[in-house]
């Protein structure tokens, strides 16, 4: 593997600088920079050192990697996905079995401490047979590839918090890649699956700027995670305006009302589905009528159902305050009866 | 008797009364009691007297301090201790900690009763409170403030911590009977007096309808006061006597909170009308009495009376509006305002009957601003007048109640209570005011139509 | 435009005043940059992908900003279109990807998106093929197309 | 789990729960003591009628009262009456009422609910400095009064500061702390003074009643 620049590869590549300029006027907006740094972006990718990237699937469900790839079509993102030399990823590559696991070798032994670390899906502790490649177990092989790589990338909410696999009761004891490597910066780009340019806009920031971006205090990068879907809806005004929509059908979600009474978690979910939006701008859930489900964030899927909204909190049934009403009755007649007996020892007498 | 001669005789009767209320503090039996007795008694009492309901005025305080608001004594002088829920922490610290539902935990949060505070709540609960219950009519969720100042007073008369004029009093009743000496020669003599006058008094007759009553303040300052009441009993031709075994209406133990003497005093009462058969007890203008006996004397004696009890001024509205009293005007320009004794009106429930008599009087009436349930107290009910170092706030009282009065334009202020008149007097030497105090009884004996035989008539239901 | 298009799902437009209320404001900025670009002669871009707008709203500008009279297109790794609208110094480049989806949506308001212009660092470059290209005319070259 | 996590979830359900054991045991410990007989004959007779009649006058009280206490009901009935629209008429509450009573009704302009809390807010802070200087309330005011009041506050702070987004990256959190301070409400109110909203008006009504028992209007 020569130390190739990544201009030089575009451009043998035939890529011509005007789609390398239109890539990076996309780039600009996903990261909410202002279009003019579109030329910036170009001149810090052509220059940047074609890094070598190891891709370690774990407990996942190739959403991610499918989001990525985006299979059914090979856009602008691929070409420039390509630039990095994808060296290992077990659903990609052609080689297969020892043949991939020498590749993966070669490639880490050739580029310790500078290769980049993919992983996707979350690790299981439970029982390290629960997901292996080539026999070797998830665990010891992302210690083993941590260890080489300038820097971690955990795409999809599992590898960033642990996910669906993590969720209760959490069988395989699933647990994210943070809460097993201390001591490399890990970048979380999150989502289930992440949007596709975010991962990309994601490496092509580490590219441009060659460090890692700033992150929140979940360690996603604050450009694509800074702010919540609530703050950038398009939908706000009818929240302000107490406009809401009551069911998936009426007269309200017709007129495209806000969805926070059908349990949308936009307010309290972070990524850039409202700007960025899915399917290549085309629309994202809420604008296709459906509340936000909160996949960007740590245990989405135990936060209450889906359809239940924010505000909704479980105080109980009527049942557990029967029951608490009984056992207040029984304290209280108590505490009477001891008072009245106490009382009847003091002779009867009216009190004005 | 002339009335100007019969004012500066009264007049003079009330300076004696005074120096002998004076005196009364030092002829007061000494308590003596070790500290923790004093506390172990009052709980007791505050244990006793506090049931459901006191509970739940005790539960729902929301210390929003417009009890205050309601308050003369506040309202006189400014001090933030004179407010009512104020007067009631030690009741409520008692509760919560001996009755109340969390009493477990209060134990563990509050400090236990102690002397001094009992001590020091004997200015908040005698001096500065005349029990007039105006508080009880503001209280925004309606806590019976005046109640829980009365528990108090009986536990800290029960620590023998009572003011020591009103230990005097309670003494002087339990043993004779009688209030600042007026005893049964004292009866006696007075009744002398209104026969000399030609007014028939009969005394401890076997047998009478009615058992009228009546007190030190009628027989040793305001005689016309009894010798009306007499007019108007005789006018009416009622079968009525005085009984020499129980003829003081005032009640010493209701007011200090000794319901020994409480008790006493009013089993007097029930005895002598039993003796006669009395069918009513009529209560002369003596304001405590009132509600003393009618509200709480069955719950004193422990049954309810078999005979009804009536208050002067409610038996004058009672015949006025049964049409067998009539009365004549006193002339048209006679302008008074009324002043409503707060045991007859907001805590006896006589507000209409004596407005009834000056209306049949056609005098005219000018109501002050707070009047009938939520008028201003005299500031020296309650035994108040008596107490000594209780003067600068009973004066401050005292103004209050002058501005109202003075706010109306009226000639003259009537009034049904001894103790009232006697306050007002006071108060008016001190700020030199000098608009006449004037009993309704008085007024409504002037109004008869004609002295002479009753005309003849059944018994009255 | 993609496959999506052809779901016959309408989206009702928001009714009465425009839903996301950031047509106006946007149009005002473009109004000031063209002041910009007339008194300063400063260029600005402003992404039309950045502001969130409600479905419909996006056709309500362009169809405001209308086509004048420059339509240029390039082929780039997918379409793009440069066209001056309606208001000289207004320009809207859309790029498109491979697949047709909308990339990016820019409005520019400059003489001539840079876009346009050859790329000076292409040009070195396209020296270079341009010697070898005359140097071997009338030969085939790799890609079957005679070239000149 | 997050605060939000734990707020929404045990939190609440633990607060109803103890709230709802704390409100039977103090009344039923208050209300079920001995209630000493009263053998004096009546005067009024509709008792019942003359409580009902207390339980509403109680709030309006005649104007030689009224004229020294017009500040404080002006100011008690505007932050009760502003409290509970916000909490009532806030749209995102909706879900929360609907999740108890099983239906819910329309909502304010968010806008203005926020508006109203801050009002709200402010005459609550009002009252606390007066209650620690006006010369009554300074006397007989207790822990109670100063918790009860701030933790009345408490809902209004933490949820203009959630609705606000003054923190947008711990927005989760910011709702979090609303519904706990909500929760630490729910909690103090059966120990506190805030118990009066289930006693207050049984109260007029016994005073009403005993007062009519004597022919006296209360």
């Amino acid at each position: 593997m020569r130390d190739v620049l990544v201009g030089d590869y575009l451009r043998g590549r035939g890529v011509s600088r005007r789609s390398l300029l239109k890539f990076c006027a996309a780039a600009a907006s996903w990261m909410a920079l202002p279009p003019t740094m579109a030329q910036e972006i170009a001149a810090a990718i052509e220059k940047a050192r074609r890094p070598s990237v190891i891709w370690l699937p774990f407990q996942e469900c190739t959403g991610c990697t499918e989001s990525i790839t985006r299979a059914e079509t090979a856009t602008l993102e691929s070409l420039i996905f390509d630039a990095i030399s994808l060296d290992y990823q077990h659903t990609l590559q052609a080689a297969a079995g020892d043949a991939a696991e020498e590749a993966r070798h070669q490639a880490m032994k050739e580029n310790w401490g500078k290769y980049l670390l993919a992983v996707d899906g979350s690790i299981p502790l439970a029982n390290p047979g629960y997901s292996t490649i080539a026999g070797v177990s998830n665990l010891d092989m992302l210690l083993e590839a941590a260890k080489g790589a300038a820097a971690i990338i955990a795409i999809g909410t599992c590898a960033a918090f642990g996910g669906i696999p993590a969720a209760r009761p959490n069988p395989t004891g699933a647990v994210a890649v943070s809460d097993l490597i201390k001591d490399k910066p890990i970048i979380n780009v999150s989502g289930c699956p992440p949007i596709p340019v975010v991962i990309t806009g994601v490496l092509a920031q580490y590219l441009t700027f060659g460090s890692i971006p700033d992150l929140d205090r979940l360690g996603r990068p604050r450009a694509f995670y800074g702010q919540s879907i609530h703050d950038r809806c398009y939908r706000r005004p009818f929240y302000e305006r107490g406009q809401f929509a009551e069911s998936f059908d009426d007269e309200g979600a017709r007129k495209g009302w806000c969805l926070f009474k059908l349990g949308c978690k936009g307010p309290i979910t972070y990524n850039s589905c409202a700007t960025i939006k899915w399917n290549g701008g085309t629309s994202f859930p809420i604008e296709a009528g459906h509340g936000c489900i909160g996949c960007a964030e740590p245990n989405f899927w135990d936060k209450g159902g889906f359809y239940e909204a924010l505000s909704v909190s479980r105080w109980g049934t009527f049942g557990t305050v029967a029951a608490a009403a009984a056992v207040g009755a029984a304290a209280g007649v108590a505490s009477a009866a001891l008072a009245r007996h106490r009382q009847a020892k003091a002779p009867e007498g009216e009190s004005r | 008797m002339s009335a100007t001669i019969a004012a500066t005789e009264e007049r003079a009767a009330l300076e004696r009364i005074a120096e002998g209320v004076a005196r009364l503090a030092s002829s007061a039996p000494e308590v003596d009691l070790p500290a923790d007795e004093r506390v172990r008694r009052a709980k007791r009492v505050f244990i006793e007297k506090t049931d459901a309901r006191v509970a739940l005025d005790l539960e729902s305080c929301l210390h929003c301090g417009m009890c205050a608001e309601a308050c003369h004594f506040y309202e006189g002088t400014g001090q933030g201790r004179y407010a009512p829920i104020h007067k009631l922490k030690l009741l409520r610290k008692v509760y919560r900690r001996e009755l109340g539902p969390f009493r477990l935990i209060q134990r563990l949060l509050t400090r236990d009763l102690t002397v001094a505070e009992l001590e020091q709540w004997q200015e908040l609960v005698f001096d500065s409170c005349t029990e007039c219950g105006r508080c009880d009519m503001i209280c925004p969720v309606g806590v019976h403030l005046s109640r829980g100042v009365h528990i108090t007073r009986q536990a800290l008369t029960a620590a023998g911590l009572a003011p020591a004029e009103l230990r005097a009093l309670d003494a002087e009743q339990k043993s004779t009977g009688a209030i600042l000496g007026a005893g049964v020669e004292k009866l006696r003599s007075a009744l002398e007096e209104l026969r000399s006058q030609g007014i028939e008094a009969p005394l401890d007759k076997p047998q009478a309808e009615y058992l009228l009553l009546t007190t030190a303040s009628d027989l040793l300052i305001y005689h016309r006061s009894l010798a009306a009441t007499a007019r108007i009993m005789n006018h009416l031709g009622l079968d009525w006597t005085f009984a020499s075994s129980g003829f003081e209406a005032a009640n010493s133990g209701a007011v200090s909170g000794d319901e020994t003497a409480q008790r006493q005093a009013t089993q007097r009462v029930v005895d002598a009308a039993l003796a006669c058969g009395a069918k009513f007890v009529v209560v002369p203008e003596c304001g405590h009495a009132y509600p003393a006996l009618r509200w709480e004397g069955p719950n004193q004696v422990g049954r309810a009376f078999p005979f009804q009890v009536l208050a002067i001024s409610e038996l004058i509205g009672r015949e006025l509006e049964s049409g067998r009293l009539r009365l004549k005007p006193l002339g048209p320009g006679k302008r008074v305002t009324f002043h409503d004794p707060c045991k007859f009106g907001r805590k006896g429930g006589v507000i209409d009957e004596p407005r009834k008599a000056l209306a049949a009087l056609e005098v005219d009436l000018r109501e002050t601003e707070s009047k009938g349930t939520t008028n201003y107290c005299c500031g020296g009910g309650g035994g108040v007048f008596f107490i000594g170092r209780a003067a600068p706030l009973r004066n401050a009282a005292f103004n209050i109640k002058r501005k109202q009065f003075d706010a109306t334009g009226a000639d003259s202020v009537v009034t049904s209570c001894g103790s009232c008149r006697m306050n007002f007097a006071v108060g008016a030497q001190r700020n030199n005011w000098n608009v006449p105090v004037e009993s309704l009884v008085e007024l409504v004996a002037d109004g008869l139509a004609a002295p002479g035989p009753a005309t003849d008539r059944g018994s009255v239901v | 435009m993609s496959g999506l298009a052809g779901i016959p799902i309408k989206i009702e437009q928001a009714s009465g005043k425009l839903a996301s209320g950031n047509v106006e404001p946007l149009l005002h900025e473009i109004g000031h940059a063209l002041e910009q670009l007339i008194e300063v002669g400063k260029a600005s871009i402003i992404d039309l992908r950045g502001v969130p707008l409600a479905p419909g709203e996006e056709d309500r500008i362009l169809e405001f900003l209308g086509t004048g009279e420059v339509r240029a297109e390039f082929e780039a790794s997918g379409l793009s279109t440069v066209n001056e609208s309606r208001f000289p110094g207004v320009w809207v480049v859309t790029h498109h990807d491979a697949t047709g989806d909308v990339m990016s949506r820019l409005i520019e308001i400059t003489l001539v998106p840079e876009i346009l212009c050859s790329q000076v660092e292409e040009l070195r470059d396209s020296h270079e093929r341009f010697a070898l290209g005359v140097r071997f005319m009338g030969e085939p070259t790799a890609d079957g197309i005679r070239s000149g | 789990m997050t605060l939000f996590d734990f707020a929404r979830g045990p939190g609440m359900f633990w607060a109803t729960t103890i709230m709802v054991i704390g409100i039977v045991w103090r009344l039923a410990g208050a209300v079920l003591l001995a209630r000493h007989k009263d053998r004096s004959t009546p005067r009024g007779d509709n008792r019942v009628a003359a409580g009902l009649r207390a339980v509403l006058m109680r709030s309006v009280p005649p104007h030689e009262l009224e004229k020294h206490i017009t500040f404080q009901h002006l100011t008690g009935y505007a932050w009760h009456i502003g409290w509970f629209v916000t909490f009532l008429f806030f749209v995102p509450h909706m879900p929360f009422i609907e999740s108890i009573l099983g239906f819910g009704w329309p909502g304010l302009p968010n806008q203005a609910i926020v508006m109203l809390a801050a009002i709200t807010l402010a005459i609550l802070l009002l009252l606390l400095v007066r209650r620690i200087v006006h010369p009554v309330l300074k006397v007989i005011s207790d822990f109670d009064d100063y918790v009860s009041t701030l933790l009345a506050c408490a809902p209004l702070v933490t949820g203009i500061v959630a609705f606000a987004h003054l923190f947008p990256s711990h927005h989760e959190t910011m709702i979090g702390l609303h519904i706990l301070s909500v929760e630490a409400l729910m909690v103090w109110l059966p120990f506190g003074k805030i118990f009066h909203c289930v006693t207050g008006l049984p109260l007029r009504f016994q005073i009403g009643a005993a007062f009519a028992r004597r022919g006296v209007k209360a």
